[in-house]
Parts: C-alpha cells; sequence; structure tokens
C-alpha cells in the first residue's frame, strides 16, 4: 500500500512522541520487566563499613541456604580482569582485599529466587578490620590522610583525558589546569578584587527505576540487557574484561526508566556477566533504591573564587579553584573536574583567566556523570559571586551581567568554537520576562542567571536508515531512549528527509551486535550529533531513490523530488515501493543508506565544541521571615534550541530540569555521618513533588537556527537545571539581603543567615 | 520483600484478645500496616503471626455520641478526612487527616494503627490531645479508657500490654467559643514540627488555651505550662506573652538534633507555628466559626 | 555522635578505678548487658548487649577491647558487634576519666562515642540519639549508684 | 540468625485461596500471606505495567485501584485484595480506546521515561472519580504523592486538567471504566 498523505514537514511540529502509547498502557518494556528463561537472581552483601580491610569471608552457611546456587567473591573471579571504569580501571567488580566505602559490594548470592538470594545474605559472615576513612574534603585533602588508591590505571577511553595528572602521594586522581591571559597583571589591572567561596552538597539522581541488568554467556559470547546509556563503552569494557572480540558481546537496551547520567558508563554490567558466566545461566540483578543510593551522586564541590573587576563592572581577571568530591573510584570523576573547569569563567569576556579544579577521591559512594556533568557545582559559586560584586558596585546584575556576557563570534578559548548564541539577547529576554527593574512587595526578590556548558568532544556516531520493500524505514542508531525523546525527534529528522509519514519510520531499540555506533547516550548530543548521522544517512538513501528514480522515470535527478512517499518529475511519480520493485525485479529487498558524525579534534581539550549549551533563568521568589521557607512564585527558563525539532518536548525538557535543579537547590543533600550515608530513601531525601512546581514555570526556547545540528538544531538537555541555583540563591538575595554560599538553601540555612545578618547589623 | 509469617484473622475482639494472649510477642496487630510493613520490609522487625484486626466489626465506624466522636480503631485517615460528620463537627481533625502523607497511605492507614505505632514524626496524636482525645483499652476482663496523653510513652512506645487492644478513639467537642488550629511544618516526607492549639476566648478575652507539641519530641505532648502562661487573660496580655510562651514551648518541646533539622531551629519553629496557630485559633473563635484548618506541609 | 556527661562519687580515685575493673559489677552498670567474659584479663573481653525501642529489640555480641588504661585516671575501650538479625554494625568508644576533686571524692567523667551502622538508621535518627543519650546517662548514674554503696 | 529461621519454620506453611477480580478478569490464586500485591500482579500475575521505585509507599510508581481506591502495591498485604476489584494500567484502556486520561498524558506531553506514568495516570483516574472539577491546588494536593523526575510536573498537571474537562463533557464517565 502507498504511505498514507498524512501531514509531512513533520519537523518543527509537536506529534505525539512515539513511545507515549506504550508508555500510557504499561505496556512499554523496561529492563526491569524482562524475565529471560532460566534467569536467576542475585543479591549482594555490601560493606557496612566506609574503609576497612577484607580479613575473612565466611560463606559456608549462606552456600547451604535453600535455593543458593553460588555465593561468590572477587577470589572466585580472578579469570577475567576484575577492574573497570572510564578514566582510571580502578573499581573492581566485587571488593579485593579492601572496601573503599560504604554499601561497596563485596560478596553476591546467587540463588533461584531474588528471596532465597536475600536470605541467604543475612548468613555471610565478613570479618572486616577498620581502616581510617575519609569522608569529607577536607579529611580527604589533609595532609596524612589515609589514600584510598596507591596505585592508578588509566583506562584511555577519553580522547581528552589523554593526559590525566594524579597528584602522587594525595587522593586527587585529577588535576585540570587552564589558564588563558597573565592572571597577575589581570589583578594589577582591577580596581576591586572579591574572594568567596561556595559549597554544593552531594545529591542523588533518584531516577524512578534503579539500576538492573540481566546477562546470558555461553557459545563465547555475552549478551547483557542492561540499563545504561552508553552501550558502546559498556561492551568495549566487558569485551577487555572478559577477553572477547567486540563482535561477541552484544549489549542490549530498551526503555531506561530515567536516567540524568546516573546509568552513563559500566555501573553493575561486569557483576552480572560474571555471575552468569561462573552459574551458567542467566543472572538478574535489580538494585534497590536504597541500593542506587549507595551506586551513583553528583560530585560534591567546594569552589574558590576570586574576580578582579573595574569600578564600572567590567571584569578583568579571575582565578578559579574548586575540589570536585567524587566518590572512591573515579567513574568519570576527572572528566567532570576537566570540563566543567573548562567553563569556569562563564559565558563571560575575562582576559586574565587561572583554573584548577581537583578530582578527589574520599570514602563515599561514587560520584558519576549527572545532568550538567560539574557546570551547575561552577555556575551555583560563578553566578553567586557575579551578584555579589553587581551589589557591591553598586550595579543592576542584569546590566553588570550584559557588560561581561560574550558575544556571538567572540572567541571562548583559542582553538574552540566561537560563541554561538546571542547571550545579551537572551538575558534581556529572561529579564523581560520576570518583570526585571519592576517594583515588589516585601520579602520578594528577583534573581538572574547564565550558564555555559561544552558538550562530550570530539565525538562519533553513525547511523544507518533501512528502507523496506513497501517504503517504510527503520532507523538503526545507538541512541537510547531514556525520556528525552530520542526515539520520536530522530524519526522526525529522517521522515523530513524522506518525506515520509512518521507513523513509516522507526528506530529501532539500541543493540550493541546491529546497531551503528553511538559513542554516548549524554551531554545533549543526540537530537544533534545522532540527528546529523541519521540525516546524512537518509540523504544517502535519498540519492539511491532519486538515481534510480531518473533511471526508471528516464529522466534528470534535477528534474526529481521527494513526497509523500515517493518520488514525482515531470513524467510522473513512483512510490518508494515502486521504485524498489523495479529495482529488485520483485517486490522484496531493500535499500540502506549509511551516515555518520565524526567531531572535529583539536581545541584545549582535544575536541572543539560542536555547539555551546547556554542556558538562562530568571526567578522570582517570597522569603518566609518566620521559617525562612523559599517559596518560587515564578521561574522563566531560557533555552538556545537552535530549532526545536519537537517544540513540546523541548520544552518539557527544559522544565524538567528545572525541576531537578529546585530540588538541589532547595532540599536535596546527600548527609554522610561516621562514614555512613543516613538517608538513602525518599522518607528522608527529599525530591520535587508536583506541590513545588512554581506558581509560574516558563520555559522559552530561542530558535535562531543557528546550531550545528539537522535544521540549525541545539543540544538543551541538561540547560534547564544549570542556572536554577544561582538565580533562586540571587532572588533571595534580593528580597531579604542574604547571601548563602553553601547548598541547599533549606529554610534552617536561610533562618541562620537571617539571623546572622540580623546580629551583623545590629552590632 | 516482607520475611514470611502467618496470618490470623478474628472476627471479633473477644477472639482477637484470645490470639493476643496466645501468642503474646511473636505476634502483631495488623490494621493498615503502613508503618508495620515498612519495617518489616527492612528486616527491623520479624513475627511470626499478623493478627489482622480489619474484618472486627465492633472496631469500624465512627459516630457523634452525646457531642464527642467516637473513632473506631480501623477507620482511616482517608474516612475522617471525608466524612461529612466529621466535617461538620470537627473540621480541624478532617483537615489535619486530609494532610497525613499521602493519599494512599491515608487510604489504608489507621488512627488507631498510627498511634499505637506511635512514629513520633506524624500528625494526628497532636491534635487529638487538644481535644483532650482518649483512647478505649480492650482486655479480656473488660474495656478501660486512656487519656491519649497518658497513652503515648516514647518513641514507638504506647501504654498498650501484650494482652490489649485499642478498639476506639474518642474526641471530645471543644467547650463553646474554641477553635482548635493545626500547623504542620517539614521539609522531609514526614513532618518535622506539628504544634495544635484550641483557643476558648471572647473578643479580647482569652479564656483557655490548650497547647500540644508533636514531631519534634520522642511523644506528643500537652505543654500546661505554656498554657497557663496564656490562658485566663485579656488579649493584649497574651500577644505580649506570646514571645515568652513560644519561647518556653520551643524549649519544652525537647528538640534533638537529626535529619529534619538542628534542635535549635526546631524549637524556634515551635514558636513560630505557637505565635501563628494561636492567632488563627482566637480569630476563629471570636468569630465563632470553630475548628478550621490544619495546614498542609510547609505552609506554616 | 558523641555523648558525654559527668557524674561526682564520694569515693576516693584509686577505688573508682579498683572498681573499674571489677568486671561483673562494672557490666551490672551497663544498661542492657547481659553475658560478659573475659577473654584476655584488662584487655579483652566478650559481651552481649541488649537494647529496645518500643517493638524494637537489638541484641549485639560486642567485642570489647581496652585500648588505653592509665591508672587510676583514664580508661579507654571500644566495643564493637553486629546483629545479624537487623544486619546492624554498632560500634562505640568510651573513655571514662577520673578526676580527683578531693581525697574523698571523684569526678567521673565519661564520654561515648557511638556508631550504629545499617538498617537501624530507618528508626530515625532522632530515635537512635535519644537512646544514645539515656544510655550513657543510666550508666553514669548507675555506676554513682554502685560506687554509692561503696563507701557505706 | 538461627532464632530467626526458627521463626520462619513456624510461620511458612499457610497457604491463602484468594478470588480476586483483576482489569475485569476474575482470578483464583493461592498466596503466601506474606506476599506483596505488587509481587502478586508482576510476578504472579505478569502484569509488568505497575513500576516499583521507592518501596516505601513515597513515590507512587506502584499506585494500583484497589475498589477504585489508589493504593501502594509495594507496601500492601497481596491478600487484602481477597474479593475486590483491582485495576491496574493495564485494565484502563477499553482493546485500542485509550481513556482520556491516557489520551491526555500524550497529547500534552505528561510523561518522559514513563516509569511513573502508570501510577500516576492511576492516580489521576481515582481523583477524578472523586472530584470530577478539581481545581489545580486540588490537583497539586491530590498528586503530591505521586513523583516524576523527568517532565517537572508542569505538563502532568496539564493533562490532568485537560482529561477533567473532557470526562466531564462525556455524560457518563463511568462506560470507561473496567
Amino acid at each position: 500500500m502507498e504511505p498514507s498523505a498524512s501531514p509531512l514537514h513533520t519537523v518543527g511540529t509537536s506529534p505525539q512522541r512515539l513511545d507515549a502509547r506504550e508508555k500510557v498502557t504499561g505496556r512499554a518494556t523496561f529492563i526491569s520487566d524482562l524475565r529471560v528463561p532460566g534467569m536467576v537472581y542475585t543479591k549482594l552483601w555490601r560493606s557496612p563499613l566506609p574503609h576497612a580491610r577484607l580479613r575473612a569471608i565466611d560463606t559456608t552457611a549462606a552456600a547451604s541456604a535453600p535455593g543458593v546456587l553460588a555465593v561468590l567473591t572477587a577470589a572466585d573471579l580472578a579469570d577475567c580482569d576484575r577492574y573497570f571504569g572510564p578514566a582510571y580501571k580502578d573499581q573492581p567488580i566485587l571488593a579485593i582485599d579492601r572496601v573503599r566505602y560504604a554499601g561497596e559490594p563485596v560478596v553476591a548470592v546467587v540463588a533461584h529466587s531474588e528471596r532465597e538470594a536475600a536470605e541467604a545474605v543475612t548468613l555471610l559472615e565478613v570479618d572486616l578490620e577498620e581502616l581510617p576513612a575519609v569522608t569529607t574534603l577536607d579529611e580527604a585533602l589533609a595532609p596524612e590522610a589515609p589514600l584510598l588508591h596507591e596505585t592508578l590505571r588509566p583506562a584511555g577511553h577519553f580522547r581528552d583525558l589523554a593526559n590525566l595528572r594524579p597528584i602522587a602521594g594525595t587522593n586527587i586522581c585529577h588535576h585540570f589546569h587552564h589558564a588563558r591571559g597573565a592572571i597577575d597583571q589581570g589583578f594589577a589591572e582591577a580596581e576591586v578584587i572579591f574572594e568567596d567561596m561556595f559549597t554544593f552538597p552531594m545529591v542523588h539522581h533518584y531516577s524512578m527505576e534503579p539500576h538492573v541488568a540481566i546477562a546470558q554467556v555461553g557459545n563465547d559470547q555475552i549478551t547483557v540487557w542492561a540499563s545504561t546509556q552508553h552501550p558502546f563503552p559498556v561492551r568495549k569494557e566487558l569485551a577487555e574484561m572478559f577477553g572477547l572480540p567486540l563482535a561477541r558481546v552484544q549489549v542490549i537496551v530498551p526503555y531506561l526508566g530515567g536516567a540524568y547520567g546516573n546509568k552513563s558508563y559500566t555501573k553493575i554490567e561486569p557483576l552480572v556477566v560474571a555471575l552468569a558466566r561462573k552459574v551458567g545461566c542467566p543472572v538478574r540483578l535489580a538494585l534497590t533504591v536504597e541500593e542506587s543510593f549507595k551506586t551513583v551522586r553528583r560530585a560534591a564541590a567546594r569552589v574558590r573564587l576570586k574576580t578582579g573587576v573595574k569600578r564600572d563592572g567590567t571584569i578583568v581577571a579571575r582565578q578559579c579553584t574548586a575540589h570536585y568530591q567524587i566518590g572512591a573510584y573515579a567513574d568519570v570523576g576527572p572528566r567532570v573536574a576537566q570540563k566543567a573547569g573548562y567553563t569556569a569563567g562563564g559565558p563571560y569576556r575575562i582576559p586574565h583567566l587561572h583554573i584548577d579544579t581537583y578530582a578527589v577521591y574520599s570514602n563515599t559512594v561514587n560520584s558519576v556523570a549527572f545532568r550538567g556533568y560539574g557546570v551547575p557545582q561552577l555556575a551555583w559559586a560563578y553566578e553567586s559571586q557575579m551578584d555579589i560584586m553587581a551589589e557591591r558596585l553598586g550595579l543592576d546584575p542584569l546590566d553588570m551581567r550584559l557588560k561581561n556576557l560574550l558575544r556571538r563570534g567572540e572567541v571562548f578559548a583559542p582553538g574552540d568554537l566561537p560563541i554561538d548564541a546571542d547571550l545579551p539577547g537572551d538575558l534581556r529576554r529572561a529579564a523581560a520576562a520576570i518583570g526585571w527593574g519592576q517594583p515588589l512587595p516585601r520579602g520578594r526578590g528577583r534573581g538572574l542567571a547564565c550558564v555555559i556548558k561544552a558538550p562530550l568532544a570530539p565525538s562519533v556516531a553513525s547511523a544507518l536508515v533501512r528502507m523496506h520493500a513497501d517504503g517504510s524505514v527503520t532507523l538503526l542508531a545507538g541512541t537510547v531512549e531514556m525520556g528525552q525523546g530520542a526515539r520520536t525527534v530522530l524519526s522526525q529528522i529522517v521522515a523530513e528527509e524522506l518525506a515520509l509519514p512518521l507513523r513509516w519510520v522507526r528506530l529501532a531499540q539500541p543493540e550493541s551486535g546491529t546497531s551503528p555506533y553511538d559513542q554516548a547516550t549524554s551531554s545533549s548530543r543526540s537530537t544533534t550529533l545522532v540527528g546529523l548521522a541519521l540525516q546524512a544517512a537518509a540523504r544517502d538513501l535519498r540519492q539511491q531513490l532519486l538515481e534510480l528514480a531518473a533511471e526508471q522515470l528516464q529522466t534528470h535527478i534535477a528534474h526529481l523530488t521527494l513526497r509523500d512517499g515517493g518520488v514525482e518529475g515531470p513524467s510522473g511519480r513512483l512510490s518508494y515501493a515502486e521504485i524498489i520493485a523495479q529495482h529488485f525485479g520483485l517486490p522484496g529487498g531493500e535499500l540502506i543508506g549509511r551516515g555518520g558524525y565524526r567531531g572535529e579534534r583539536g581545541a584545549p581539550l582535544g575536541g572543539v565544541a560542536p555547539f555551546w549549551e547556554v542556558s538562562l533563568a530568571a526567578a522570582e521568589v517570597e522569603v518566609d521571615e518566620g521559617t525562612g521557607q523559599v517559596q518560587l512564585h515564578r521561574y522563566i527558563s531560557i533555552a538556545d534550541v537552535g530549532k526545536a525539532i519537537h517544540p513540546q518536548q523541548c520544552e518539557a525538557q527544559e522544565e524538567g530540569g528545572v525541576m531537578m535543579g529546585i530540588g538541589h537547590t532547595l532540599f536535596e543533600e546527600m548527609i554522610y555521618q561516621d562514614g555512613q550515608l543516613l538517608n538513602p530513601g525518599l522518607l528522608d531525601y527529599r525530591i520535587p513533588t508536583i506541590t513545588d512546581l512554581p506558581g509560574d514555570l516558563r520555559s522559552i526556547l530561542v530558535e535562531n537556527a543557528d546550531g550545528p545540528g539537522p535544521h540549525g538544531s541545539k543540544g538543551i538537555g541538561e540547560s534547564g537545571l544549570m542556572p536554577t541555583a544561582p538565580a533562586i540563591a540571587n532572588a533571595i538575595a534580593q528580597a531579604i539581603r542574604v547571601r548563602l554560599t553553601a547548598l541547599p538553601l533549606t529554610p534552617e540555612r536561610v533562618w541562620q543567615a537571617m539571623r546572622g545578618a540580623q546580629a551583623h547589623r545590629t552590632a | 520483600m516482607l520475611p514470611p509469617f502467618a496470618l490470623e484473622e478474628p472476627t471479633s475482639v473477644h477472639e482477637a484478645l484470645a490470639l493476643r494472649a496466645r501468642y503474646g510477642e511473636t505476634a502483631c496487630l495488623y490494621a493498615g500496616g503502613t508503618e508495620l510493613l515498612l519495617t518489616m520490609k527492612e528486616g527491623l522487625l520479624r513475627y511470626e503471626r499478623l493478627i489482622n484486626i480489619k474484618l472486627i466489626p465492633e472496631l469500624a465506624g465512627m459516630a457523634l455520641e452525646d457531642g464527642a466522636l467516637h473513632i473506631g480503631a480501623i477507620t482511616t485517615h482517608r474516612m475522617l478526612e471525608r466524612s461529612p460528620v466529621v466535617q461538620r463537627h470537627f473540621p480541624t481533625v478532617a483537615e489535619m487527616a486530609a494532610h497525613v502523607a499521602n493519599v494512599r497511605v491515608r487510604e489504608v492507614g489507621t488512627l488507631g494503627g498510627n498511634l499505637c505505632f506511635a512514629e513520633p514524626h506524624a500528625d494526628p496524636g497532636t491534635l487529638l490531645l487538644v481535644y483532650d482525645a482518649s483512647v478505649a483499652l480492650a482486655q479480656q476482663g473488660g474495656t478501660h479508657t486512656l487519656a491519649l496523653e497518658q497513652f503515648f510513652v516514647g518513641p514507638f512506645e504506647v501504654a498498650l500490654a501484650d494482652d490489649e487492644i485499642l478498639t476506639a478513639i474518642r474526641v471530645p467537642a471543644l467547650p463553646a467559643h474554641t477553635a482548635a488550629v493545626y500547623l504542620k511544618y517539614g521539609l522531609l516526607e514526614r513532618p518535622s514540627v506539628g504544634v495544635a492549639v484550641a483557643v476558648t476566648a471572647l473578643p479580647d478575652q482569652v479564656q483557655e488555651v490548650r497547647i500540644a507539641v508533636g514531631c519534634v519530641g520522642p511523644t506528643p505532648r500537652r505543654l500546661r505550662d505554656v498554657e497557663g502562661l496564656l490562658s485566663q487573660k485579656e488579649l493584649p496580655e497574651v500577644r505580649a506573652t506570646l514571645d515568652a510562651a513560644g519561647a518556653l514551648a520551643g524549649s519544652a518541646a525537647d528538640a534533638v538534633t537529626d535529619l529534619h533539622g538542628s534542635a535549635e531551629y526546631k524549637a524556634y519553629l515551635v514558636g513560630v507555628l505557637l505565635r501563628r496557630a494561636f492567632e488563627r485559633a482566637y480569630q476563629q473563635a471570636i468569630r465563632g466559626d470553630v475548628g478550621d484548618t490544619a495546614r498542609g506541609r510547609g505552609t506554616a | 555522635m558523641r555523648f558525654e556527661t559527668q557524674v561526682t562519687v564520694h569515693v576516693p580515685r584509686q577505688s573508682v578505678w579498683d572498681f573499674l575493673w571489677d568486671v561483673p559489677r562494672l557490666t551490672a552498670c551497663v544498661p542492657g548487658c547481659e553475658a560478659v567474659e573475659e577473654i584476655e584479663p584488662h584487655t579483652r573481653y566478650q559481651a552481649v548487649v541488649r537494647d529496645k525501642v518500643g517493638p524494637f529489640t537489638l541484641r549485639v555480641p560486642l567485642a570489647v577491647e581496652v585500648l588505653e588504661a592509665t591508672a587510676p585516671a583514664r580508661l579507654r575501650a571500644r566495643a564493637q558487634g553486629r546483629d545479624a538479625a537487623v544486619q546492624s554494625l554498632v560500634k562505640v568508644e568510651s573513655t571514662l576519666v577520673l578526676v580527683e576533686t578531693s581525697a574523698q571524692t571523684t569526678a567521673l567523667q565519661v564520654s561515648a562515642d557511638v556508631t550504629v551502622l545499617g538498617k537501624l538508621g530507618t528508626l530515625g535518627h532522632s530515635v537512635i540519639v535519644r537512646r544514645g543519650e539515656a544510655i550513657v546517662a543510666q550508666f553514669a548514674s548507675a555506676l554513682q549508684a554502685a560506687l554509692g554503696q561503696e563507701v557505706t | 540468625m538461627t532464632d530467626n529461621r526458627a521463626h520462619h519454620g513456624t510461620a511458612t506453611g499457610q497457604v491463602l485461596s484468594i478470588h480476586v477480580t483483576v482489569n475485569g478478569h476474575a482470578h483464583d490464586v493461592l498466596i503466601e500471606p506474606y506476599l506483596t500485591l505488587i509481587e502478586l500482579i508482576r510476578d504472579r500475575l505478569g502484569l509488568t505495567g505497575t513500576k516499583k521505585s521507592c518501596d516505601m509507599q513515597v513515590c507512587g510508581a506502584c499506585t494500583v485501584l484497589l475498589n477504585g481506591r489508589p493504593v501502594s502495591a509495594c507496601t500492601m498485604l497481596a491478600f487484602e485484595a481477597r474479593h475486590a476489584s483491582l485495576l491496574t494500567i493495564e485494565g484502563l484502556a477499553q482493546g485500542e480506546a485509550l481513556h482520556p486520561i491516557q489520551e491526555a498524558f500524550i497529547e500534552h506531553g505528561g510523561l518522559q521515561c514513563g516509569f511513573c506514568t502508570p501510577g500516576m495516570i492511576l492516580a489521576a483516574k481515582a481523583l477524578l472519580e472523586e472530584n470530577p472539577a478539581p481545581t489545580e491546588e486540588e490537583v497539586k494536593h491530590y498528586m503530591r504523592g505521586n513523583l516524576c523526575r523527568c517532565t517537572g510536573y508542569k505538563r502532568i498537571l496539564e493533562s490532568i486538567m485537560v482529561a477533567a474537562r473532557r470526562l466531564a463533557q462525556t455524560h457518563n464517565p463511568g462506560v470507561l471504566e473496567t
């Protein structure tokens, strides 16, 4: 049959999500819903101590418990490389000789049922010899601090981590230094110098679906159904650890129940594979929420800023020293410190810049990728300090920002992409939308913030578009659908190129063995870069169609156009089905289009930013001067999306980001005491609810079609949450003339600050 | 995942008491289970048996008995919230119930269970104290009543013997010209501070003030010393005393520093909520619209 | 969590010190302390401590180790153990400082660093804090009482 | 530990036979008294639309309707469904005809990753049956116990308000019930 002539030119419209129907009916399959025949279950014994030597493990009672198939420790896994990690291969599948954080997996019990495995875990006797632990930055950085790792083995996964710089004899696993201009000269030229310190706590992603994986091993082959944003890096790591060719490792990723970075790179996959190898049947590990809290978090940070300005508000110099408290194992910690550090100057013109960031190990849960990738920690500092400076200089925070914001085309860093957005224009829109400058009742205030982030660079993506005999197409790409709407948006991009109705386009779920390589579903890159790869593949296919049609219609390509699922020319029209049937001489076969994206190398970090992810926000708050409680009346979020392929989802991404940002701004914090996480669950760790929705939450999309992606698009996946904290803190400062420098801005912190200020005024 | 247990389902209080007597500490009464099952899943509590008391007719239902509200032990928070009788005669109780946890917990959780489990961060006990509520405790010998104030012993601890069952809660009507207000406050899932105030007043004449504080201390408690500071006074004098009363209430609340905040902050909040609750209750009392609102989380 | 308290007893410091090594009588002062056995005199002991908060009971076999004994002034010990049923681990490092306030009176400073790891946290931090405070206070007053008998 | 296993020993034997109507279909199932409702729904009945997240009645991902009332399947005993009518997300649509709430969530972008969606939609259904014309404040109050980490809630709120208007138009919302 012919594809119906349903409306084409889908780009820029907001069609129904292609996954929506499955998801509202409960038919969408998440990994936690999968059942593999013969599957058995594992539960883990985790260390209660933050740092200890493993003296002895008595597994006898557990091993003889009902339903138990195997009880495994690191010693049983010696026949593979037992360490993994994207920056350093420093994380063991199960603890080896030592445990480095409370919650680290030590023993795995495999049983016929989850219940039997859980019961058997309580029978394990593990003898630990406690070692001194470091759970804060100060402890970890102390001169005589116990070291978490004596030796480090770089993983060589990232081009931009080619030269990792650990500092020997310390817990610092990476020191990133970046300088422009001459800092001393800069401070000499400055008329006023500001020095401030800001802190950002450990926070947890809380994806609704905790980590889960199922592994099947056999016939010299590994198959893993994994809740990962990174099927290809996971495949690489598994292949290396278990000594298999990439072609023999299949990583399959159905829908993810949220991720936000917590399912980036390798997490629990090596463990389930190792266990499946031992017991000879498929093994499933589904973490509880508490276990996810003990698996991933955002890096805490302490940021010191020394900024020199002219009295008129012109910034001349900035020195930024930021320490990121990462966990017991590096994961992407070093890269977070580096990539975020690179943008520590913010979206501002700062001639003399001197940046040092450090990733510091501690006996705590691993800090992993988390939406914003280290930038929210720095933006919290530099956008708060911007208002501190404006106030002291007697300037309007809006004017001071406008004076220093980089203009379109200005150099951000030599060799990197020049600024590709109209930042002053965007900021004016934010200010206008919030009614900047208009009078407010007592207790209310407004705040602004603008942030810039560099995406993953250089990166690689490849894609295939298979057109079947009836003209419908299957897209093959490595992008994971984790809620961001990639399946819909990427399908729109191809439907547009091939003049097909969206219904005729389907993006297959990523399977590392069959989907073409994609580096990562992260860093706000899928629509833009995978979109480019798919667009190229679609154009390749389009060209094939045109050439065949030209031959079949005996005309020149120049006279042909694609419309409504067919090719039209002066001498007539052929549907794609007809073209394919004529070409193969039967109603079968298929045409395949190939496309790819390869990032440009160079720039200070090794890859040129394909685009800058800029984000601006304006907030209006009211502070209850009795309790210190902050109420958000209005919040405006501005995202420079270049071109919105699916406007509704772009706005929704922003809104989701903003609410997540409101969480770490107002209440989220993982609290450690005696080396133990005190609040690994929703009774004591509070994430935003629908009642936290600001009175008026609006996201404004800036569309200047100036992005590198299809139709001028840019990524905005992280934009929403990056400026939230400083925008709100700046509004609070305007409302009650109190400046907070530690997140979260809990009512108690606000109250303490108000009291402090009062005491200060009366004194 | 719950540890295994057996289920007993008595259909009369008599039968239930017999089971209590037979199994003692190895069995636990089960009504809504919202708190019990959580702690059992955590492995903190293990019982050989749960005794489901929801099939016992005597424990169900709500009724007005000579002005007082009789609430069967297995009455859920939702029933309290939605009962026309409660909404009409004890609107503050209905409002409080409407703000307990979330709707799913309210649908299942019972008032009796809530009081017996005595999780310190709970709402109902605090408000019911200012009504001088009492609980009916059945024993094989018969039933005796105990003032709610005496019922609360400590965190997770109440004056309920192993051979007893709480069958009902009795909530006397407030005196004439009296309004009660319950204000709670918190950032986390469970409330951090709860303050209940009942004010009996004529314009500018404050006759009686009852005050209870919950969540902050080990148990909800009446603050009679503070009540004394505010009762039988002219309004201006009461207002002048409110700060002192708030401070006293704060220290009397016996706060500790925990994940909900510092003891200092909680003590301070008790004072803030006390002042706000008093003003609201006074205004309603003199307007004659008794009852009024218990306000939800963070809306102090 | 750190808990501290101080009591004064009308007993010479040396006799207080001696009392501290009278294991049966000392452990009688520790709330919930059941069996105690001496593994190695003045250095290592094995004890079982039971505690109850409402329906929640904790039964912890504790390995006690004397870390420092400076007669007759200062005694430091560490106790550690885990309740398998509740999946919780308890660590207590306690210090007793004896200050001679007069020939016949001694001030006892009791301090304890208590760590409770694992599921027990679910009960709520405040509950554990209160129990800790209570236990240290009970211990101190029990000591006072026991030593009180000493003089009479 | 041994004392705990002793505990089990005395308790494990008991099996209950319950009759329950799930999404309109009658089931007679044998269950242990300690089986939770979510275990019955997901593991025994294979209805995986009901999701498990926080496991402590806070997040609402496991919300199902028991005789029309929203409950957390994670912390409810399965035997409580005895003689009851249980509605899970799989039972909301009539074949391919979606419930107006489902349609509203699709049109207004009330979902992203979709993990909270089944519970969210069922909670909204219970709300609208109880209060067919809620204010935004009433929706927020009722839905406070259903968490979403993706959407930021704005479009969920919109979806529910729109669904309410549509349901009000259809004279008899009951027809869509199972």
